[in-house]
């Protein structure tokens, strides 16, 4: 059924309001960026779970882009938000972290830098005047962390990704698009994503080569390599970032309402049961599988990062 | 048959103007030329080496249309029944009575945000339109309005619906917002174009009766333009129910949300279903406007719809009133 | 008092001079026609008596009152009639009476009966009344100038002028439309200046006649004065002009030592030869 | 006064008349509300409580508007100042000889998009364009052409750049292509609604001269349209610089990823700069087309161009000529 | 052979009849000028004598071939002139030649010296040799309309037929068209039908005269037979038509019991008396 999509949240708002005063309403802002997903219906077992433990109507809206979600937190249009990890910098002022999402056990997720086997592309190095696709503009394991990935490795990024990078050319996208393009164009030696992307087609083994970490903490390991066979295409792995703490889940700071400690805790307490679907949904599951307590200090990297970058957001208090 | 001098020496002439125009000619057609080529490195198509990708780009297409095989006959019927599983699983076009979305599905949505941002954006696009025009408003000062307009129509409807998100949300009303603001720009041009282009007569006409300013602006100016404006109306909201895809796909809701679900979703028969559905909403409301629009154009025709329409009461009304 | 009084009437665009001087004067209830060729002044004359254009030098007088703007007891009818196409035959009759309502009642068609019914009665005596309601554009060139005269009359004005009122329509409609013009003036007892480019229609319906040449005024005149001399006078001896013109242009051409001198020169020569100018 | 029976008789028909015609619009008005508010619904209008909002909305467009100070005098001049700095820093106007970005900066990428993709979309246009004619193809043909004009019309830009990305990879090639395919679809439309307004007189007497179908079509129609189809060219070029933009947005280059980029970095001062960019490049493309097509309408004008453009090489080239 | 045969010529469309059993024969090199009220007729005959129109019953011979689609050798000028306004004058008049030149040799201008002299030299032969290259658009309606006639005569026609050439154009104008016409068929021995409604233009140029009204034909004659009788039939008596038609529709209004009635019975009777149709 279609019941968590963006409009209905609203319009079933406009038929209700009359009749629910007393059970207060959450705006839970959504974002699809991260990850290639019909989110609101992905979502929907998380509502249905807080609905039933907390005395509160969750009403879902879906942004296009994280400034739209801290734009309408900031405006008090929205009082619970699935953000990235960069946002979480960008809207310390205005947002209380609850709680960072975990996915197979980790809380963390990785970044690569991949190419193709026929590229002649061999290390990082020689990316050099190469064109290089990445992901969304700002997007964390799309593009910011392996530009430092890159940085570190000893290429001049410029002035990218706000402006033009130094001696390679970059275009950005999002993951999907970044890596398939890649294996279809010529020009394209190397895609930066998510490992989430990037992983089932690279052999396990190059990831035992490049990172330990990843070994250990990626939920992704498991499936390496996995669609390489079905889809006849593979990767070679040029890099792989240091652990990213993955995205919290947050809520608005001046949010005042009884209810909002009850949600914190609901959401903390959140178990991968109640976050599956029924048996006959067909659909792709919700990529966490549970919430571990953070605070800001966990998004240290994060800044870090920002900072190596020269980007700066502006205040949003 | 032979000519007179002058006859000849015309001739001369011509031919040499021609001369002369042709190698003008061409040498604009080389500088347009030229800065084609400019603007192509500018957007680095060379480099892009599409005839390389194009083969690629053949084969990607047959994603889009799961009905075309290559063997013979080259249509797979069963492909169409993919696209209607998705229409008719998401509700894109037939939302069902007293569900959630509207009578219509997505294409509701998107049709609804179409309408009603022509709609809240007409009133100040017939004032500013009105008033930009230099006949309503002496010339500096209906360049004030005029550049407000162009002001709002310079900001891509994309970006107005990110400035109202603190006063909309995230959604359909910021859409609506959006293309209610672009409404006021666009429209409004059409309408100040429009009455420039109006005769004077009539207007010199209604000076000699001595009218004053408001009614020379209503009977004299407005009076003339009413069908093209309720024409131009309708053509943007043709646009307008286009703008509201675009704006969907950027979180607007609608059959744009849907779309890039999709794409994000590399569904691309589903992608194809939604762009099969915005296709039939966008030309039928094309059929519709236009025929509004040629009707109101030959009068006889409007005429003969609001006799229709009017008849049945007018006979019913007179009966009673009398 | 409605007579009017033009008085070294000047006219300049630019360069061109549109009337030179002009001075005459129309007492009260009188027909006049203003004929003249194309060019000659007669819609720079009509234009500057209803306060459209301003004169250079000069001055135009209703009665004691000289015309400086467009007033409500001038009304004038134009070639291209400058009805409404848009709004139906009464509508634009009553835009006649717009001068009397206030924007609001004139909008909303609340003007009084009086003014409703005086609409009515105008397109009656324009032979209209079968057709109030039938929308501009539908009508004939010949019914549209009519609406332009039931406008006219709406205003209630004691002048009546009218800008070659019959130029784009047949002869039927021009006779039919000059007599509408004729008996509403007669009827009401307006002072009428009518700008004609027939001279048989002016010569049936005119009472006096005003000619115009190159902006200056050749002739002045009542029935009995207006003879195939005045029209040669106004109107020149354009049958001459009109029927040897393209030799006549040859003759000026270049000089005739060209080329394919031989069988041009003996054309033009035969041409040359049929006439003297 | 007193009037004759037939005016009074006509006067309680009009009366009548309007009282139904009233009560008919008040009906068609009342529809029209209805559906205003059916639309409302359905984008969820009322929900959304945009009075409560507006506080702070008005607030957060002061992010956009550095400049405006709460206190007299209202305007901070150094607000301007950061526009500036970003937009040289950032080469928005002017990129400088010899750089990466064209010779005007980022505006210069946006313009490019929007001028190669008209000229590549030009010929296509050309061509379904009079195809589409009713007067060129016979009646229940020409509907292919415009079927398929309003198919590709239909399809959002920015859709368009999604199936394009096979084909010309990630970035303004590919946004250009969409645009290209954008403008065959409107400017097409265009064309084809210009020549079902033309004049039947000059067509027949092409006829009547013994002209063959291509003279038909060329002198009879064609000849009488280069002036419109031209006008309506410079059109659909202004509103291809505005795609292009949205295009950025999406991923395209030039302004509009600017735009998007300071966006996402909260940037709202850099992004009113980029938009007053934007603003200063349509503004500036959109008076440049209109003089062109002023001075097109007006023959005299462009007689006054041509004559100056081409006097001085005629009055050379007649001296190299003889 | 370019005598032309009318025979029992009948236009219908729909219920109106256009043209109903018209008959006549024109030899050769004649000048024939036919003349008729709006709506007699005038323009479909001519339109079907060209083949643009199809006859619904009767057939249209030149010499001995029917008529049944535009044939280069039958010249049509327009009242509307009809003319690219878009073009200049001498590209106007060469697509006169479009019939002897391909598609391709049209569009570059590439037509023969022979067709472009030819087009000059019809240019010259109505007077604006020296305006060959100003745009259309700017020329005055006579000088556009002298267009049309030079684009006529460069088709080679034998035929010329032109409606209502003059119809739009002041008096001066319409003498100078009709001059350059009448010239241009004599020089070249075209026989020539045109359309008129001034008769006072008919008679000066026509050398034999067709009337048409309400589709028949009611007059064939030559100089001598037309006088004012003539006139009369053609165009009925129009002058009592128009000038009481007012006065004439009031009769038939409703019925005389209604409220205001004392004053607009006086008023009507009044008028009813002043005619007496
Ligand atoms: N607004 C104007 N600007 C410049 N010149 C004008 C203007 N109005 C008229 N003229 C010129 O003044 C002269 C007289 O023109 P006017 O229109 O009064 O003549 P007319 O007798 O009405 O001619 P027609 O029979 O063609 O209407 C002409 O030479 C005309 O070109
Ligand atoms: N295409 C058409 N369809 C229907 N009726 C037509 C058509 N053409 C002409 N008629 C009718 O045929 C009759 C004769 O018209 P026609 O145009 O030949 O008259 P005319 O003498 O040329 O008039 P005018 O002086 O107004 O040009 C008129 O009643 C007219 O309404
Ligand atoms: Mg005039
Ligand atoms: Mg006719």
């Amino acid at each position: 059924s279609g019941g968590g999509d963006g409009g209905d949240g609203n319009s079933s708002n406009g038929g209700t309001s009359g009749s629910t005063d007393d059970v207060p309403t959450a705006q839970f802002v959504l974002n699809p960026a991260e990850a290639d997903v019909a989110i609101e219906e992905q979502y929907q077992p998380m509502f249905e779970y807080l609905e039933s433990e907390v005395e509160v109507e969750i009403e879902a809206s879906r942004a296009e882009s994280y400034t739209a979600t801290l734009q309408a937190i900031r405006n008090d249009q929205g009082e619970i938000a699935d953000i990235s990890p960069s946002a979480v910098i960008a809207g310390e002022d205005i947002l209380d972290i609850v709680g960072i999402r975990i996915a197979y056990g980790a809380a963390q997720y990785f970044s690569t830098i991949t190419t193709t086997p026929d590229s002649g592309i061999e290390s990082l190095s020689d990316l050099e005047g190469e064109l290089i696709y990445m992901g969304d503009i700002l997007s964390v394991s799309g593009t910011l962390v392996p530009l430092t990935v890159l940085q570190d490795a000893g290429l001049d990024i410029g002035n990218a990704p706000d402006g033009d990078a130094g001696n390679f050319e970059a275009e950005y996208s999002d993951h999907t698009t970044a890596r398939e393009q890649m294996v279809q164009r010529d020009d394209v030696m190397a895609a930066t994503t998510g490992a989430f992307s990037s992983a089932p087609y690279v052999p396990q083994e190059q990831f035992e080569e490049m990172s330990q970490d990843f070994v250990d903490i990626s939920a992704e390991y498991d499936g390496a390599g996995d669609e390489i066979e079905s889809s006849g295409t593979q990767l070679d792995l040029l890099a792989v970032s240091d652990p990213i703490p993955r995205a919290p889940l947050v809520t608005r700071s001046n949010w005042d309402n009884s209810v909002k400690g009850e949600i914190e805790e609901a959401i903390l307490n959140v178990e991968g049961d109640d976050l599956s679907h029924g048996d006959d949904y067909d659909g792709e599951p919700l990529w966490f599988t549970g919430v571990q307590e953070g605070t800001i200090d966990d998004y240290e990297m994060i800044r870090t990062v920002l900072d190596e970058l020269g980007l700066e957001f502006e205040d949003l208090s | 048959m032979s000519y007179g001098d002058s006859v000849r020496d015309r001739y001369e002439e011509i031919v040499l103007a021609r001369r002369v125009r042709a190698l003008v000619f061409l040498a604009g057609f080389a500088a347009l030329a030229g800065l084609f080529y400019y603007a192509l490195i500018s957007v680095g198509f060379f480099a892009a080496n599409i005839p390389n990708y194009l083969p690629n780009f053949l084969n990607a297409l047959r994603d889009f249309f799961p009905f075309f095989t290559p063997a013979f006959p080259f249509i797979e019927p069963a492909g169409f029944l993919d696209y209607w599983a998705f229409i008719d699983e998401r509700n894109l076009i037939w939302g069902g009575f007293g569900g959630e979305t509207p009578l219509f599905g997505e294409a509701g949505i998107t049709l609804a945000m179409g309408f009603a941002g022509t709609v809240m954006g007409f009133p100040l696009a017939l004032l500013f339109g009105v008033l930009g025009s230099g006949r309503v408003t002496p010339f500096p000062f209906n360049f004030i309005f005029r550049g407000l307009m162009s002001s709002i129509r310079a900001i891509p409807a994309l970006v107005w619906g990110l400035i109202y998100i603190p006063l909309g949300g995230i959604g359909p009303v910021t859409a609506t917002l959006a293309i209610a603001t672009d409404t006021v720009g666009n429209l409004g041009r059409l309408f100040t174009d429009e009455l420039e282009e109006i005769e004077d007569g009539p207007i010199e006409a209604m000076e000699t009766t001595g009218a004053n300013k408001p009614q020379l602006i209503t009977f004299g100016m407005l009076s003339q333009v009413t069908t093209p404006f309720i024409a131009w109306t309708l053509y943007i909201f043709e646009i307008n129910v286009r703008i509201a895809v675009s704006l969907g796909i950027i979180g607007g809701g609608g059959l744009g949300n849907v779309l890039s679900v999709q794409q994000g979703l590399f569904a691309f028969t589903n992608m194809m279903a939604t762009i099969l559905v915005i296709l039939v909403l966008i030309i039928s409301v094309e059929i519709v406007s236009q025929r509004i629009r040629s009707a109101l154009r030959e009068g006889d025709e409007a005429q003969g719809i609001v006799a229709l329409l009017m008849g049945f009461p007018q006979r019913m009304a007179e009966a009673a009133l009398k | 008092m409605s007579s009017i009084t033009v008085e070294g009437l000047t006219k300049r665009f630019g360069e061109t001079v549109a009337l030179d001087d002009v001075s005459f004067e129309v007492p009260e209830g009188e027909f006049v026609i203003v004929l003249g060729v194309s060019g000659s002044g007669k819609s720079t004359l009509l234009r500057c008596m209803n306060g459209l254009e301003t004169p250079t030098e000069g001055e135009i007088r209703i009665g004691d009152t000289p015309v400086d703007e467009p007033r409500p007891d001038i009304a004038m009818i134009f070639q291209q009639h400058n009805i409404i196409e848009q709004m139906n035959a009464y509508s634009n009759a009553l835009t006649g009476s717009l001068n009397r309502n206030t924007f609001l009642d004139s909008l909303f068609q609340r003007q009084s009966e009086e003014d409703k019914l005086q609409a009515l009665d105008a397109l009656d005596t324009v032979g209209l009344l079968d057709e109030a309601q039938q929308n501009a554009q539908q009508m004939s060139g010949g019914q549209q100038q009519r609406v332009g005269i039931a406008r006219a009359l709406v205003q209630d004005p004691t002048i009546l002028l009218a800008d070659e009122p019959v130029a784009s329509l047949d002869p039927g409609s021009s006779q039919q439309v000059m007599g509408y013009l004729r008996t509403a003036a007669a009827d009401r007892g307006l002072t009428a200046v009518i700008s004609l480019h027939q001279v048989n229609l002016a010569r049936k319906f005119g009472e006096r006649f005003i000619g115009l040449r190159d902006g200056k005024k050749v002739f002045d005149g009542y029935r009995d004065e207006f003879d195939m001399g005045v029209i040669d006078e106004i109107y020149g001896d354009i049958d001459t002009e009109g029927m040897f013109a393209p030799d006549g242009e040859a003759d000026d051409g270049p000089d005739p030592s060209s080329e394919s001198g031989d069988d041009a020169s003996s054309k033009r020569g035969v041409s040359s030869g049929g006439m003297g100018q």
